[in-house]
């Protein structure tokens, strides 16, 4: 038996944010792409003041809504971050360390603007 | 050449050689082993086992009981006071693989189940649902693991042993994927190479089963034992010879003939009752049954299929979960293979060939008549299986004498001193060149295939279900023309890496060696017994002239040498073997006897 | 050989490492009947018509795990795989993917034995127990835990399916994290802490991405991607909550 | 001397060799929807916080028939995940043992993709009761 060190993989951290994104998107990804990308804008199905500033800037101020829109945004990212930086080495793209800082820094870029924009939208 | 220095070797990676690899390394962990195997050890063919390994269970069973069916089976030619070693050991060896991780099969309260097997009296037959060599194997082979002493050469082909002062000292072997050959010193040998059913036409066993140790052991002149006894096994796959095990009927599946006619009540065997009680029926023993095969085939009873006349194995009745549950192997391989779903429709069935019951001689030690010399499991014969092995016994004595051979080998690589290389080294050359001479010799003619199947349709002609002085005489002759012929063989292919022409080549060999240890030891047992059944004026058991082990012997550039070595008897005394009503009406008046 | 004799072809990727400098196809015609496997086709190459072809095969009856090959690219074990299914049209035949080819369909595979013997592939007692105690009690459910697991016959056909193996030999892969799996989960067992450092490591479960087509293509229904991403969850877990026991990481 | 010469096969272009792995590879290529979509949402946001022009000029830019055609196309992608998503499920969870018997994996799929569609139903009734 050849006599190995195992080094311990951090891929939890990124792997459990996937896999929450992922869940995620699965429940509420095609309903909120519908609702904000097709009902709303084409004024069907919901009324047409739904997304209105008034209502939205309510659901920002909120706590809980502040909660699922940090959650939708940084989380899909995650998810999407993860696959697409596998999917680059899977297709014979192994821009090692590049990638991978590529893919889950601008994830985390994202994470960041959507943590400032809620504060910023204030309580 | 490399030489690689071992204490023990141990040729074989089957159930046998890993268990006395691990017996070694459990007795002395300063011990080196070499386990060399020909195939990585967890493809050898006690992967293949499927029904099951007896060892005493239940509170009603008892070792007397077991003793008794396996001497009973074995038409007496058993060594007692071996079988009585065997018996005694068996289950605290299936405890011992349990331990070890072995998925047995459980009853709800959490022990071990047991199944009935066929010549059993009480159900003891220990399983991992219907892959108990596959799950055996694997436990061994990855509990070796565990043993930094155990220094494995997969793929290694042994192709000689390497004696001197009178004892052997190692083995040459090629590893297969350079094609570059090894010395293996050691201060004892194990041989654990297993059978060599292949040397037959139609059989049950894998592509390796080519009786290379029995051979090995054979040219160096050690007698390979009782040889004429080869079983067939009554249910296989047509064409493929493919097995159905014995626990097909276990659980209790029929055999009926082309009229949907229980044959097995016209043979003795009956009464036929729903469930086939144990020693009864379909739970009689393999050579009686092949045998009533034989004989509804002569009287057209039989159904004509693709391959040859089949009957038919039922197990409509035990319904689709049970067997999904108990069989499930046996289902897929119905289905698969044959397009026929057993919950359904019969499966046709016809016997082929099994095992050998007979190998190296050994003493009930496992030591052969070759001092650092042993053997155990199909390659071996310590002399328990007689004239007609017993299902399931065959599995626990890979085990029980696995382990013997283990601690044996073991204890003789310590009493003696390391040999002299530099002369071991040139005897391994010599090797070398011999087995180099027959891949890179040209102007042969005869292709392997041909020689190879000559072989196996004269065997499965003159050494089949039913025996004649003719037709074996005929195999006798045929065999003497095959290895004369074998000096024109022609091999395609010279090249090193994965030459495996060369190796069937070196097979086919081996093989040729142990079928006229087989035939000329047939010929020469003028009586039926067991496996060994003649219709040409020795239809009876004669306990007078033959209750005795026939003894081949290797003679160079001829047939074989046969004599005869005495049975040991200690407390059975040789009878009638008898089975179904019968059999039980027997045993009622022996205990009667033993009574008064 | 009657005029209706079927005849089929069989292409095969050639490799002799002593002349050829890649592997190349050649085609055979085999005569067949219904019945007859990849495997004896191969067998029947070998046997008449080319010996220099070289592959490895024992059993016939898919349970020594040694006959693996791609069969119209997908890996299969040729002994259960049938020409039938084929005929008429061309049957393509070659070693089994991702894996280094030795020769014709001989692949090397002892990168996967050293896998197998990193895992302890043995029983780690949680209790000893000696053999006059008897068996250790284990309830068919505490089976069936495992049981599944325990029935990979080592054909490799996952790794020839596995994408990541492909692309990072180091990968422990399916079939060794099946096995890892089938320790742990046996409730004799007690030496998963042991095993949870491989499991955890750069060349642990989480090269798998899910694929899936590991389970799809095992002979043996072991579901080997259920115990590679069950095993992401363990590992997950032992990778957050070992600052919350004191001796770092799950037992 | 040794003549072992074990040749590597190059892994080029694998995923377009069989079935099952270009079905992978799209199921992953939803990925680049759900990236999209998300950074649409933050886009969003951002203009949220910078006040009601701002966030109106988002707004109607949605109704943009390019925006609309991408939304029809992510709507079809995400949903294809949320179903690829439940398929692989029961390859990824420990076994459900419900009276005895391991759930089947239809069953474990088939309860996914009811939650989605419950967790769906909801989402649009709860929008719908916040603002009527
Ligand atoms: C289909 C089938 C079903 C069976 N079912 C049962 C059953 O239910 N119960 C039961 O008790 N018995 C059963 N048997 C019988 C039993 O399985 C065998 O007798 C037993 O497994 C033989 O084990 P072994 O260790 O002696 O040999 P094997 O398992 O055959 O191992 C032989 C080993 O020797 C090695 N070897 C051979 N030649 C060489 C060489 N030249 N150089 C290097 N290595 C070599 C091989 O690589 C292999 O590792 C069955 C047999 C068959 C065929
Ligand atoms: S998990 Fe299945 S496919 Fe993989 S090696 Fe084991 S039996 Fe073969
Ligand atoms: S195919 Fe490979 S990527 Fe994972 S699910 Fe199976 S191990
Ligand atoms: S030959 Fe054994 S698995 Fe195919």
């Amino acid at each position: 038996m050849k006599q190995r060190t195992l080094k311990r993989s951090n891929a939890p951290i990124f792997w459990a944010l996937f896999g929450a994104g992922g869940m995620l998107s699965a429940l509420f990804g095609p309903m909120l792409v519908f609702i904000t990308g097709i009902a709303v804008p084409l004024a069907v199905v919901l009324p047409a003041d739904t997304m209105s500033y008034p209502h939205m800037l309510a659901f920002a101020q909120n706590i809980i809504g502040k909660g699922f829109i940090f959650a939708i945004i940084a989380l899909f990212l995650w998810h999407a971050a993860h696959r697409i930086f596998h999917s680059l080495h899977d297709i014979g793209i192994h821009a090692g360390t590049g990638a991978k800082l590529l893919c889950y820094g601008l994830a985390m870029l994202g994470t960041l603007i959507a943590a400032y924009a809620l504060l910023a939208i204030g309580f | 050449m490399e030489t690689y220095k071992a204490d023990v070797v141990i040729v074989g990676g089957g159930g046998a050689g890993l268990r006395a690899a691990i017996a070694v390394a459990e007795s002395d962990p300063a011990l080196r082993i070499a386990l060399v195997s020909k195939v990585y050890p967890m493809r050898s063919h006690t992967v293949a086992a499927e029904g099951g390994s007896a060892g005493v269970k239940q509170a009603t069973d008892s070792l007397e009981y077991h003793f008794n069916d396996t001497v009973h089976g074995g038409d007496w030619l058993c060594e007692q006071d071996v079988v009585e070693y065997f018996v005694a050991h068996c289950t605290e060896e299936l405890t011992q693989l349990e331990h070890w991780g072995c998925p047995w099969s459980r009853t709800p309260d959490g022990h071990v189940n047991v199944r009935a097997f066929g010549g059993m009296k009480i159900e003891r037959t220990w399983f991992a649902a219907d892959k108990t060599g596959f799950h055996m194997l694997h436990t061994l082979f990855q509990t070796s693991i565990k043993y930094p002493s155990i220094k494995r050469f997969d793929e290694h082909f042994c192709v000689d042993l390497v004696v001197e002062d009178g004892r052997v000292q190692g083995v040459v072997a090629i590893e297969i994927a350079s094609g570059e050959l090894t010395l293996v010193e050691a201060r004892s040998v194990v041989i654990a190479t297993g059978g060599a059913g292949r040397v037959f036409r139609e059989n049950t066993n894998g592509g390796v089963v080519t009786g290379d140790g029995m051979a090995l052991a054979y040219r160096h002149g050690v007698p390979l034992r009782d040889m004429e006894f080869v079983q067939y096994h009554p249910t296989c796959m047509p064409g493929t010879g493919l097995l159905f095990t014995e626990a097909c009927r276990g659980e209790g599946g029929f055999l009926v003939n082309k009229d949907g006619y229980r044959y097995l009540q016209d043979y003795g065997l009956g009464p036929a009752e729903p469930t086939p009680r144990n020693k009864a029926m379909e739970l009689g023993p393999r050579d009686r049954l092949s045998q009533a095969f034989w004989y509804e085939q002569q009287k057209g009873r039989t159904i004509e299929g693709l391959h040859g006349s089949v009957v038919h194995l039922d197990l409509r009745h035990l319904g689709e979960a049970k067997l999904r549950e108990r069989l499930p192997q046996i289902y897929e391989l119905a289905e698969q293979f044959m397009g026929v779903d057993p919950a359904h429709a019969p499966i046709p069935v016809r016997p082929a060939v099994h095992y050998t019951m007979g190998g190296i001689l050994v003493d009930g030690r496992c030591a052969a008549p070759l001092a650092g010399l042993y053997a155990a499991g199909e390659c071996s014969s310590v002399g328990i299986h007689g004239a007609n092995r017993l299902g399931s016994n065959s599995l626990s004595e890979l085990l029980v004498f696995g382990k013997v051979a283990g601690v044996e080998a073991a204890r003789f690589a310590k009493s003696v001193a390391p040999g002299n290389s530099a002369s071991l080294l040139k005897q391994a050359q010599a090797v070398e060149q011999r087995v180099l001479g027959l891949k890179t010799k040209t102007g042969g003619s005869e292709r392997i295939a041909t020689l190879r199947k000559e072989m196996a349709q004269t065997m499965e002609d003159g050494c089949g279900i039913y025996r004649l002085a003719k037709t074996m005489q005929q195999t006798c002759d045929k065999l003497d023309e095959l290895k004369a012929r074998f000096r024109n063989v022609n091999l395609e292919d010279k090249s090193s890496v994965w030459n495996t022409e060369w190796l069937l080549a070196i097979e086919l060999e081996y093989q040729l060696d142990v079928a006229q240890a087989m035939a000329y030891s047939a010929i020469n047992r003028r009586e039926s017994r067991g496996a060994h059944q003649r219709l040409d004026g020795f239809e009876a058991r004669d306990d007078v002239n033959f209750l005795q082990h026939s003894q081949a012997h290797y003679v160079a550039g001829g047939p074989p040498r046969i004599d005869y070595g005495p049975v040991k008897i200690t407390k059975s005394q040789p009878g009638t073997r008898a089975y179904g009503a019968a059999g039980e009406k027997a045993e009622q008046e022996e205990r009667k006897a033993s009574n008064v | 050989m009657s005029e209706k004799q079927k005849i089929i072809e069989i292409e095969v990727l050639r490799y002799h490492p002593e002349k050829d400098k890649e592997p190349h196809k050649q085609v055979f015609e085999v005569p067949f009947t219904d019945d007859m496997s990849v495997l004896q086709g191969v067998q029947y190459i070998k046997d008449y018509l080319d010996g220099s072809l070289s592959f490895r095969w024992s059993c016939r009856m898919a349970i020594c795990g040694s006959c693996g090959m791609m069969i119209n690219g997908e890996p299969s074990l040729s002994c259960q795989t049938f020409l039938r299914d084929y005929y008429p049209a061309r049957v393509r035949v070659e070693a089994l993917s991702h894996f280094p080819i030795e020769r014709d369909l001989v692949i090397n595979m002892e990168g996967f034995i050293e896998k197998l013997e990193s895992i302890q592939p043995y029983i780690i007692p949680r209790e000893t127990r000696t053999l006059a105690q008897g068996e250790y009690l284990q309830t068919p459910e505490q089976l069936d835990a495992y049981e599944q697991f325990s029935s990979c016959i080592n054909c490799l056909l996952c790794y020839a399916a596995c994408p990541q193996f492909g692309l990072n030999s180091n990968f422990i892969g399916p079939a060794a994290t099946a096995l890892l799996h089938r320790y742990n989960v046996d409730s004799r067992d007690g030496g998963k802490s042991q095993r949870m450092e491989l499991i955890n490591s750069e060349e642990g479960v989480f090269n798998c991405t899910a694929v899936g087509y590991c389970s799809e293509v095992c002979p043996k229904h072991v579901d080997p991607a259920n115990a590679v991403n069950q095993n992401k969850t363990n590992s997950a877990a032992d990778y957050f909550l070992r600052f919350l026991t004191p001796k770092g990481g799950a037992k | 001397m040794n003549k072992r010469r074990p040749y590597v096969r190059p892994m080029d272009g694998w995923w377009r060799k069989n079935p099952f792995f270009v079905e992978y590879m799209v199921h992953e290529g939803t990925a680049l929807f759900v990236a999209a979509y998300a950074a649409i949402l933050l886009t969003g946001l951002v203009r949220l916080s910078q006040g009601e022009a701002a966030w109106n000029a988002w707004l109607s830019a949605l109704k943009n028939p390019w925006y609309v055609g991408f939304h029809l196309l992510a709507l079809a992608a995400i949903a294809y995940h949320t179903y690829t998503w439940f398929k692989i499920m029961p390859r990824t969870m420990p076994p459900v043992v419900v009276g005895g018997q391991r759930l089947p994996a239809w069953a474990i799929t088939g309860s996914g993709l009811a939650v989605a569609a419950a967790a769906s139903a909801a989402l649009l009734g709860l929008v719908w009761g916040l603002v009527r």
